[in-house]
This record gives C-alpha cells, structure tokens and sequence, in this order.
C-alpha cells in the first residue's frame, strides 16, 4: 500500500491523485483505455461540448513544431443531447472522477450546457472553457475580456453547486486578474493554461499550414510559460490551481505544483505516451517519499523564492 | 465498436536496409503487434528517445514476417532521417495496430493493387494475405527509382518520364490494360499521392470498379484522441478520421 | 554577382539584406566577428543601453528549456557614456547599420538616451525596448500597458528623425492595438517579439532555476508564437514589421517574411552558430531565386489566406 | 584587448572509451583548435546534429595530442548521454578554443593539482605542459568510482567514504600534507564542485598561497555575447564573465 497520500481536494471534490487528462486530449476515454487504467487517474476531463454538435475544422488541423504542436481542431464535438446519451453511460464506467468541459459562443449557451448536465450524476464538476469565440462580440475570444469572464463565472455559478473550473487563456497580460475576478465570482478553481495562439506558413505554398490559420501551442515549448501563469496566479490570489502545460513526466508535473498548482493535467503527451498518467502519478509517489512528504497537498506552491 | 487491441512495444530492431536507392526497409521484433495485425493498418512510431522530433510518426505496416515486421520509407525529415540510421538491437517504440486496414474479403476474383510511390508501402503485406484472387499489380512513379514493386506479384509499371515502362501515370495504365481488368469481378486496393486517389476515384466511379484507398494525413496520436486527422464525408456533413475510421476507405464515402 | 535585390527598407533606412542581429545576443559585435563577417549582414541591433551602467543579475541567468532558452540577464550594460567612448569605435568599423537599443525605467531616460546617442553618426536608427520595468509605476512593464507604448513613442519621435522600432512585448492580448499606437505616434516600424515571460524550478530545492524567478523565452519553442503575433501585425495595421523569435535558418526566415516581416533578427541561434547570419542570407538568396523572385521585398506578407 | 581565435570544427570522432566506469574519453579530429589552444580552455560542443538539446555543451580541454583533442565526462543529462554513444566517424560541431586557460608560467618551482570528481578534466593537459615544476596532484571523490587520476603525476587521493587513500575531503589531504608542500613557492591550480572550490579558497588564502580555479556556470553562448555566465567580483560591484574571463581566475578576484 502506498505510503505518501497523493490525494487532492479542488472545490468540493477530493481526487484520488492530482493526475487529470486534459480537455480535447482524451476523446471520451474510450481509446486510451486501451493503455492506461482511467480508475488510478485523478479525473478525466471530457473533450469540450457545446449545445449543438460541431463538425469542426476541415485539414490540415494539427502540425508539429520544435517540441510543440498546434492544433485548430475546431471544437469538434458530438453536442450535449449526444454527450448525454453515447459518451457519459462509458465514462461512467471507468471509475474515475468525471468533469465536464464546456465551451460556448455566448454566455446563454454556457448558462444552457451547465445546467443540462448539472443533473447528471456522473458528471463531478465543470471546467468552463473561456477560450472559444464570442459570436455575439464579433468572435473575439470571451477569455481576454476580463469582464466577461466574470459575468460567465457569475452566470454558471448560478445553476450548479458542483465544482467549477474557469480554464483561462495565457493570450492575456496578467492571467492574475482573471483567477481574481474568477474566484470572487464563485469559482472553486482555475486551471492554467490554455494554449498559446501560434501559425506556421508553407514557404513553398505560402499558405498557413493550418486551415484555420491559425492554431493553438501545446507541448513542452509551453511549459516555461505556462508555470510563469501558475506561479503569478499562486503568488496574488488565493484559488486552487490546475496546472497545464508541456507536462511529460513527474518532474515536470512536481514543477507545476512547487509553482502553485494544487492538481495538473496531461494534454499532448497523451498521443505520444498514453501511458504517462499512471506513470507520471507513480513517479510523484517516489519523489515524495524520497522528499519525505507524507502528502502530496505539502508540494503545493512549496517554491522558496 | 469493437474494442482493438492496441500495444506500445520496445522493438528491437533487426536490420535497416536500402532496398532500392533512397528506399528504406526497416525489420523489427514486434512480436504483439505482428500477431495483431491486418494488412493495411499501421503503426505510430517515436522515431527517438528524446524530445525531438515531438510527435510519432505514422507509417503503414509493410510486411508481416512471423513475429516480425516492417516498414518502408524513404528519407523525408527528420524522423524518417533518424530511423534510417538506427542500428541492429537498437529498440524502437511502436505503437499499433492502428486502423481498419484493407478488406481483403469477398467473392471478387481479381485484386487489382494500384500504388504510386512510396504508396507500396502497404501491399507486400496485402499481396500475401490475398486467398485465391488472380492479382494485378499497377505500380507508378515519378521516375525509374521512384517504382517500388517489393513483395508484388504480376506487375506493370509506369513512370512519368518514361523510364520504366509506359510513359504516364497510373491512371494512363489502368486504361491501357483496361482489357486486362474483369470489371465485374475485381476489386481495386490503392495507395498514394491524393491527386493519384482523385483520378482513381473517377476511374473507378466511372467504370463501377469497387474501389478502397489508404489515405494520408496530418496526425498527432494516431488511435483517435486528438481528432488530428479529419477526412470529409462524400454525402454528409462532416469528418471521419483517417486513423480510427480508416486509414483505408471505400473511395465512395470519402471527399479524396 | 547576386541576381536577386535583397535589399530592404525600413522607415527611412536601407538595409542591404533583411538579416539582423537581435540585441542582446551579439554583444557589440566583436566576438561574433571572429565568426562572421558583419558587413555582410543587413544590421546589427546593439544590446540594450540604458542611461547609467547596469550590472545584471547574479547567477543562474539562463536555463535550456525544450527547444528554447530563459534568460535573465538583467540589461547588464556599461551605460551610455562608456557604450558611446568604448563600443561605437567598435561598430563603426565593421561596416553593417547600426541600430542602437534603448532601454530605460521611465520616460524622460528614454528621451534622454535617444537625445543623446541622436547626434551619434555611426547611429542609424533606435530600437526602442518597451519590455522594462517603469519603476514610476511599481514595475510594471511598459510594454504591456498601451497608453505608455504611445507616450514613448511621441516623447522619442521628438527627439530624433532618425528611424525608430517599437520593439514589442508579446505577453500582451492583441499586439496590434500596440503596433497601431507606435504608428499613430511616429515609429518607423515594430520589432515583434520579444520574449515571452517564463519560469522553470529545480524540484530538488524548490527554487527557481534563474536568479530572477522569471526569465524571457526565445528560441525555436516560441517561433509560433512570434509568426502569429507578425501575422496579426500584418493583417491589421499598416507598418513595416521586423520579425523575431526562435528563427534557427533560412526556411524560418522565409516564414516571418510570408507572415508580414520586412525584415527579421536572429537572437538565439547566435549562441549556437554564430555563422547563422550569412548562411540565412545566403539561403534566402537560393529561395528567392528558386521562387523566381527578384526581390526579396516580393516575399513580405505574400501569405495566402 | 587580444583577439582570440576561435574555430567552429566538425570534428570526425575517433573513439569514445570508458577510462573507468561511468567515466567518458572522447577523442576527436580537430587540427585547428588542437593547434590553437592552451591547458585550461574549453570548447563548447554541439551534441546532437539536430534541434535537441538547443544549446551547446561546455568541456574542458582535457588533452591535446597531435591534431586530436580529448573531452572527459560522465553520463549527466540529455547532452552527455549522447555524446557518449557517439562512433567513431560521426561527426561533432565543436566550437573553440574558449576562455583563458590556466597560466602555467611564473617562477614557481612546485605546481599543486586539486581536484574533485569530473575537475580532474582539464589536469592531464595541464599536466604535460608544466616546464620543470615539482608536480603534486591532489585529487578527491565521493568515492573510489569518482576518483579520475586520467593523466595526473604523484597524485594522492582521497575520499569522502574512504574507499580510496585517506577518508575525507581534499582540503583535508591538503591539510594533512601541509608538510609537502612548497608554500612560498607553489601555485595551485584547481577544479571541482563550488563547495570544494570555496574551501580550497580560505586554505589558499590563509596559507598565501597562489590559487588559481577553473569555476563552472550555465552557458549559452561560451564566447563573451550572451552575457549568461556571471561570476561576482571579490573587491568592486559587479561581475565577470566566466566563458570570456575565465573559466579560470585567480581565487582572490572572485566570489565563489
Ligand atoms: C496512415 C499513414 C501511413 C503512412 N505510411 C507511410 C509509409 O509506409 N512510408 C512512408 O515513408 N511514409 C508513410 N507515411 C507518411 C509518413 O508518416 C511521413 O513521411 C513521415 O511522418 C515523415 O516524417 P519526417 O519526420 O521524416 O518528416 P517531417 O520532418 O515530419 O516532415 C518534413 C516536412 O514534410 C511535411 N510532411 C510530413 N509528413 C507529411 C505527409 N504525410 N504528407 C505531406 N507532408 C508531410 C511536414 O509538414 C514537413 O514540412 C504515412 C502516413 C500516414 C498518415
Ligand atoms: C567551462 C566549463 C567546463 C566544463 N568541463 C566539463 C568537463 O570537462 N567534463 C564534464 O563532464 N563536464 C564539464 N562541464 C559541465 C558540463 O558542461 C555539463 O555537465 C553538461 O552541460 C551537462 O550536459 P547534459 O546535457 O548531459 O546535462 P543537462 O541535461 O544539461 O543537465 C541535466 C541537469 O543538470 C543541470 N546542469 C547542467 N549543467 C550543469 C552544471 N554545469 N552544473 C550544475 N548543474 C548543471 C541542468 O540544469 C539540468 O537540470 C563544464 C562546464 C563548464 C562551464
Ligand atoms: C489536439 C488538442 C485538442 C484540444 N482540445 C481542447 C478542448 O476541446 N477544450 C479545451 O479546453 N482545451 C483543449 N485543448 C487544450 C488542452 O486541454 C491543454 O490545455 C493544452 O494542450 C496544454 O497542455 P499540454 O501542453 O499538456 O498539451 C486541446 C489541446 C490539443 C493539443
Ligand atoms: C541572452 C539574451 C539577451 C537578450 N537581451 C536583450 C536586450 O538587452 N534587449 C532586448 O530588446 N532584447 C533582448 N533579448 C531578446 C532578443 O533580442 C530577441 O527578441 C529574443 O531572444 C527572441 O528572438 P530569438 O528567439 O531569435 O532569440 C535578449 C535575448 C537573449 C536570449
Ligand atoms: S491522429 Fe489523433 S485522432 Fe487521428
Ligand atoms: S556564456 Fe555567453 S557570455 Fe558567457
């Protein structure tokens, strides 16, 4: 049995281990089941839904860059009716703690989709992505604009008890505001990061390599960046954590909790190893034994600066 | 759906060999992933141990040889650079099988394989598997070196600059020996550059040839986790993903 | 001879070819010379001169990140009286533009080092680092506050009729509104990017790897991050571009060039192979001419979107 | 100020050897910088031919001989993994000769070694150009595995479990040697650990003894314009450069 307790607790929930796979990096967590054993995960965080179902972006949707890659997938997703009836009866299954991504292009739409899943019971808690297009404002992304994240914030609490995650955009100046203005309208947590706008040109075609032109960074040439976020979010404002980032293995993930983050999550590493989050959580366990923690939670913005 | 089984194993790798200039046949001890196999699928490969490149690389399942197998490439970036020096007993990282692979099932009589390129890739592993068809195999490149016939049976060639075989390409072929091909009854398996799938697709449309091709894609994880690899449906709106839903289609369903 | 004109222009000066050296990274042009013959090179940008000396920080000022570097140098720099007795003999010699880069803790330093380097011959132009802590204001950088950027701008423009770049900070939400305000106020042109602000903790001690805590990104990590901040640039404001982040060869020239640059610094590549100048012009020579192109002017923002 | 030459080398490997477990001997091909270069500089190398690692590595000189230089190392990261596994004709980008070296001329009589661990590196160089000077090598480790006597004359060792000479650390066997050494006419001549280097400054400094030390830092560049390698001066603000004034100081200047 082990002896370092790797459970965390954000909002009202406690997770078995701070290992979450990360939104648009897990399907429904059918396929990667195939490698991992979901039930030693933290929690899974499904693929972003919408009200209705999204066909998404047409080729070329993802292209690798130097230890990065970006992707414009366009929110493909199934739609909520759907979600409900094919995807949550098998991710119900997999005894994991299951937490649902929403992503909207008005704030009704955000409003609509929590509560329809609200009285789901598989359903443990909401991440609100921000960073999606807001129609009604010409498309520019609802996560820059900081009053908008508040009134979102504001509007979802109203319909939900259970936890809620404001994931925020890094294509901002100080990410620290919006966890501010996230927690004082009722967020349980904030994860951190979403990806970073990016393109990349064919210089023979000179067409943007990505359909939409252009895409999001992911990948270890984020993690720099991304524990910069979590570092000021850590140091100005008093929110659990979700860091997210270029995370590969356990060093990476212990730095993302030294720098503030209470939990984690695992995005592009998931295609390249979909086994790293049960490695990644026994590679914690033999850190903090060797740095004699009984508890996971004691690395949490445990930096010395 | 049925639930595949997938494997990620350290293989040993065998040999690396140039079987015609610039083309690579990379032999490797694979045995869980030989024995799951399909002619058609393929597997996802970290081409190094560290960071770089990023990303696996896809390549089809060339041959299947006991517990061994292989696949063919030739030197484009990084990854294919990096696998085309990898030494014997050195290990490899594949994952697979990935994808539906051909269906190679059916009372068809002739199998026609049609491969352009590199896109010959797959069809030793098919020609093998194939149970009683009588095969045909038209096989295209850009030049002479670019025609890559390993592990295929009854071959006719064509090249783009006429030097092998008849000058043109492999659609030029196909209805040069259009005599040869027992329209009823055969079924045509392909691979290769999408404008050679395109005017595939219309040859075969045209003559009510059932048709399947392994199309190509951008893609990250390869067993549809990312929804990197979207293919347009021919009827309805959307997306299938090469990786799970194909690689390999009938030419009907898919915008090519 | 060269068929193809690689010459171009930005604000009032012409470059002979679009490679510059990024400040900070060159010093002021003497080891590199040891490596590369400057005068074939469009411009060297000096490392960031401030009106007093400035010792830098103390140890670790720089960590390896996946395909990139943090620094924390600390704008260590001899100041405006030794870089003008010792330094400008220097470049003077070498025979490629020079473009001088300020740095400062408040506006009226600005105008005071621009005003005075002004009157300086060797000096072609000014490359204005926005991406400094405004000790007026608590330390917050300039560069991400808008107003600041326009007020900068004006107080320098007034001082000089020499070409002036407003080099840019990227950790902002919509770098163009900046760009715009540098053209409304007088700049010649914008340097896009800077580095991005990140962190990076030994997680054995707990503290972080750069003496600093946070340290800039560059490299090859940030290329697309830096063409997608370009490309914005490009497609909404009508200013020459120089483009910058994590170019390593001629190919990730060309992309900055499709995505809007006139022109482009290399920054980081230098530490590596301090031959990447020449060799990137050479190869822009080769691409040009293979894309039957006779100059290499043609090739800005000739995206196809 | 006197300009250096610098050279970037794609120098053809000849061997890489385990001297002693875990411990490293790359010898390369590389004329210019053999020619060019004094006991104590270093060149910074270009591990891999690709992206990964970004920057380059820093190694001391470890030897000259010939046309050929050597580089000594342990197995420590990414970088030196892959060094480690390189063969014979591959090809390495090195870049040098960097910083100042030791200064070996003086009139002296003896020249006293200390060393820890991997700072037995620059040594076996160092070593074979002294002109008639008493040689005395002190030379330590964790434990017997760490203790590199590579090229090193009338060594004494020492280590911190005891497994090798006395048990201890090198100001230790210093200190216990007290009697050997020359102290008004001795320089000393040092590389190691921080911890061991600070040490080694307060025995130097009480004894007046002459000490020189070559120190380490994170690099990017290795050649003066990064301006990454501080190293606080002893008596006035600031800093220098530990590629470009160093890697070796006389202990008084610095702050170790
Ligand atoms: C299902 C499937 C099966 C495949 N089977 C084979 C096979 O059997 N043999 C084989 O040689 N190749 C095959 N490929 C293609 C193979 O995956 C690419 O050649 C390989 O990824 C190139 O890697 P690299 O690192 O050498 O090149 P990279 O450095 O990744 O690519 C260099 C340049 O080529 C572009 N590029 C990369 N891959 C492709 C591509 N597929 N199409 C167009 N441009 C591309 C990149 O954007 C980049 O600009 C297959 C691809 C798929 C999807
Ligand atoms: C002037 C000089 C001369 C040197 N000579 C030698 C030599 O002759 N032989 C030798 O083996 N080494 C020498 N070194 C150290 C050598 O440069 C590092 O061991 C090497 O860079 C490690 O590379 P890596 O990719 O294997 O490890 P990395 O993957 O770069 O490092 C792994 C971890 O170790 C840390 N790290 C890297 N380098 C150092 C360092 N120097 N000190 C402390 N932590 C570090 C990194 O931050 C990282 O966390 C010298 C260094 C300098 C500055
Ligand atoms: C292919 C892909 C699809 C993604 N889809 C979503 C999504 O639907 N919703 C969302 O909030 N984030 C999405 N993300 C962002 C990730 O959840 C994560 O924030 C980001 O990739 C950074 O983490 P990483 O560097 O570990 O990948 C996606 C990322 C990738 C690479
Ligand atoms: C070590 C180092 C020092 C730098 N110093 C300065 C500086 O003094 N002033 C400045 O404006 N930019 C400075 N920069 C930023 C670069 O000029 C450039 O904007 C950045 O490195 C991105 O380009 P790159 O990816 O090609 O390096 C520095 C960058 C590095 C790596
Ligand atoms: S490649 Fe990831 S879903 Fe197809
Ligand atoms: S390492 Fe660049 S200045 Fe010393």
């Amino acid at each position: 049995m082990s002896q370092v307790d790797l459970s965390v607790k954000i909002g009202k929930l406690t997770l078995k281990n701070p290992v979450l796979l990360a939104s648009g990096t897990v399907g429904y967590g059918n396929e990667i089941s195939n490698f991992t054993d979901l039930s030693r995960i933290g929690a899974i965080i499904t693929k972003s839904v919408s009200l209705k179902p999204r066909i998404g972006n047409p080729p070329q949707r993802i292209v690798e860059t130097p230890s990065g890659m970006l992707n414009a997938i366009g929110l493909a997703n199934v739609g909520l009716e759907k979600f409900i009836e094919e995807k949550i009866p098998y991710l119900e299954k997999v005894n994991s703690t299951l937490i649902c991504n929403i992503a909207a292009s008005s704030i009704e739409e955000y409003v609509e989709c929590t509560k329809t899943l609200d009285s789901q019971t598989a359903i443990k808690g909401f991440e609100i992505n921000v960073s999606c297009p807001n129609v009604k404002d010409g498309g520019l992304e609802f996560g820059n604009n900081i009053s908008v994240v508040g009134k979102i914030t504001e509007k979802v609490r109203e319909v939900t008890d259970k936890t809620i995650i404001i994931k925020l955009s890094p294509n901002v100046s100080r990410i620290s505001d919006f966890a501010k203005v996230a927690k004082e309208e009722g967020a349980d947590a904030v994860s951190a990061i979403n990806t970073l706008v990016g393109t990349s040109f064919n210089i023979f075609t000179k067409k943007p390599k990505i359909f939409n032109v252009t895409g999001g960074l992911s990948g270890p040439a984020i993690k720099p960046v991304a524990l910069a976020k979590v570092l000021e979010i850590s140091r100005n404002v008093d929110i659990p954590i979700i860091g997210i980032g270029g995370i590969m293995d356990w060093k990476d993930a212990a730095e993302f909790m030294i720098a503030g983050a209470t939990a984690f999550q695992i995005g592009t590493v998931n295609f390249i190893n979909p086994r790293a989050g049960l490695e990644i959580s026994e590679g914690l366990e033999n850190y903090c034994a060797q740095m004699k923690l009984d508890k996971i939670s004691e690395l949490t913005a445990s930096y010395l600066i | 759906m049925e639930i595949k089984k997938l494997f990620i194993e350290n293989a040993p790798v065998d040999s690396v060999s140039e079987i015609q200039p610039g083309i690579h046949l990379l032999k490797v001890y694979s045995p869980s992933i030989a024995k799951n196999s399909r002619p058609g699928q393929f597997c996802n490969i970290k081409v190094s141990e560290t960071k770089f490149p990023l990303l696996r690389r896809p390549f089809s399942i060339c041959n299947v040889d006991g517990d061994f197998i292989y696949f063919m490439f030739n030197v484009y970036g990084e990854g294919t650079k990096l696998l085309s020096i990898k030494k014997k007993n050195e290990t490899i990282d594949v994952l697979g099988p990935l994808g539906n692979g051909f269906d190679l099932d059916g009372n068809y009589k002739q199998a026609i394989i049609v491969a352009g390129g590199l896109g010959s890739a797959p069809f030793a592993y098919v020609t093998k598997s194939f149970i009683n068809k009588n095969v045909i195999s038209f096989i295209g490149g850009r030049s002479k070196k670019d025609v890559i016939t390993y592990g295929l049976l009854n071959i006719k060639s064509v090249t783009e600059d006429g030097s092998l075989g008849m000058k043109g390409n492999v659609i030029d072929l196909l209805k040069n020996n259009i005599s040869e091909i027992d329209i009823d009854n055969s079924r045509i398996f392909a691979c290769g550059p999408n404008a050679m799938l395109r005017a595939l697709k219309s040859f075969a449309m045209e003559n009510s040839i059932e048709c399947y091709a392994s199309t190509e894609c951008a893609m990250a994880c390869g067993f549809g986790i990312c929804q990197g690899c979207p293919i347009e449906n021919a009827d309805t709106d959307g997306y299938k993903l090469v990786c799970k839903d194909g690689p390999v289609f009938n030419v009907k369903d898919v915008v090519i």
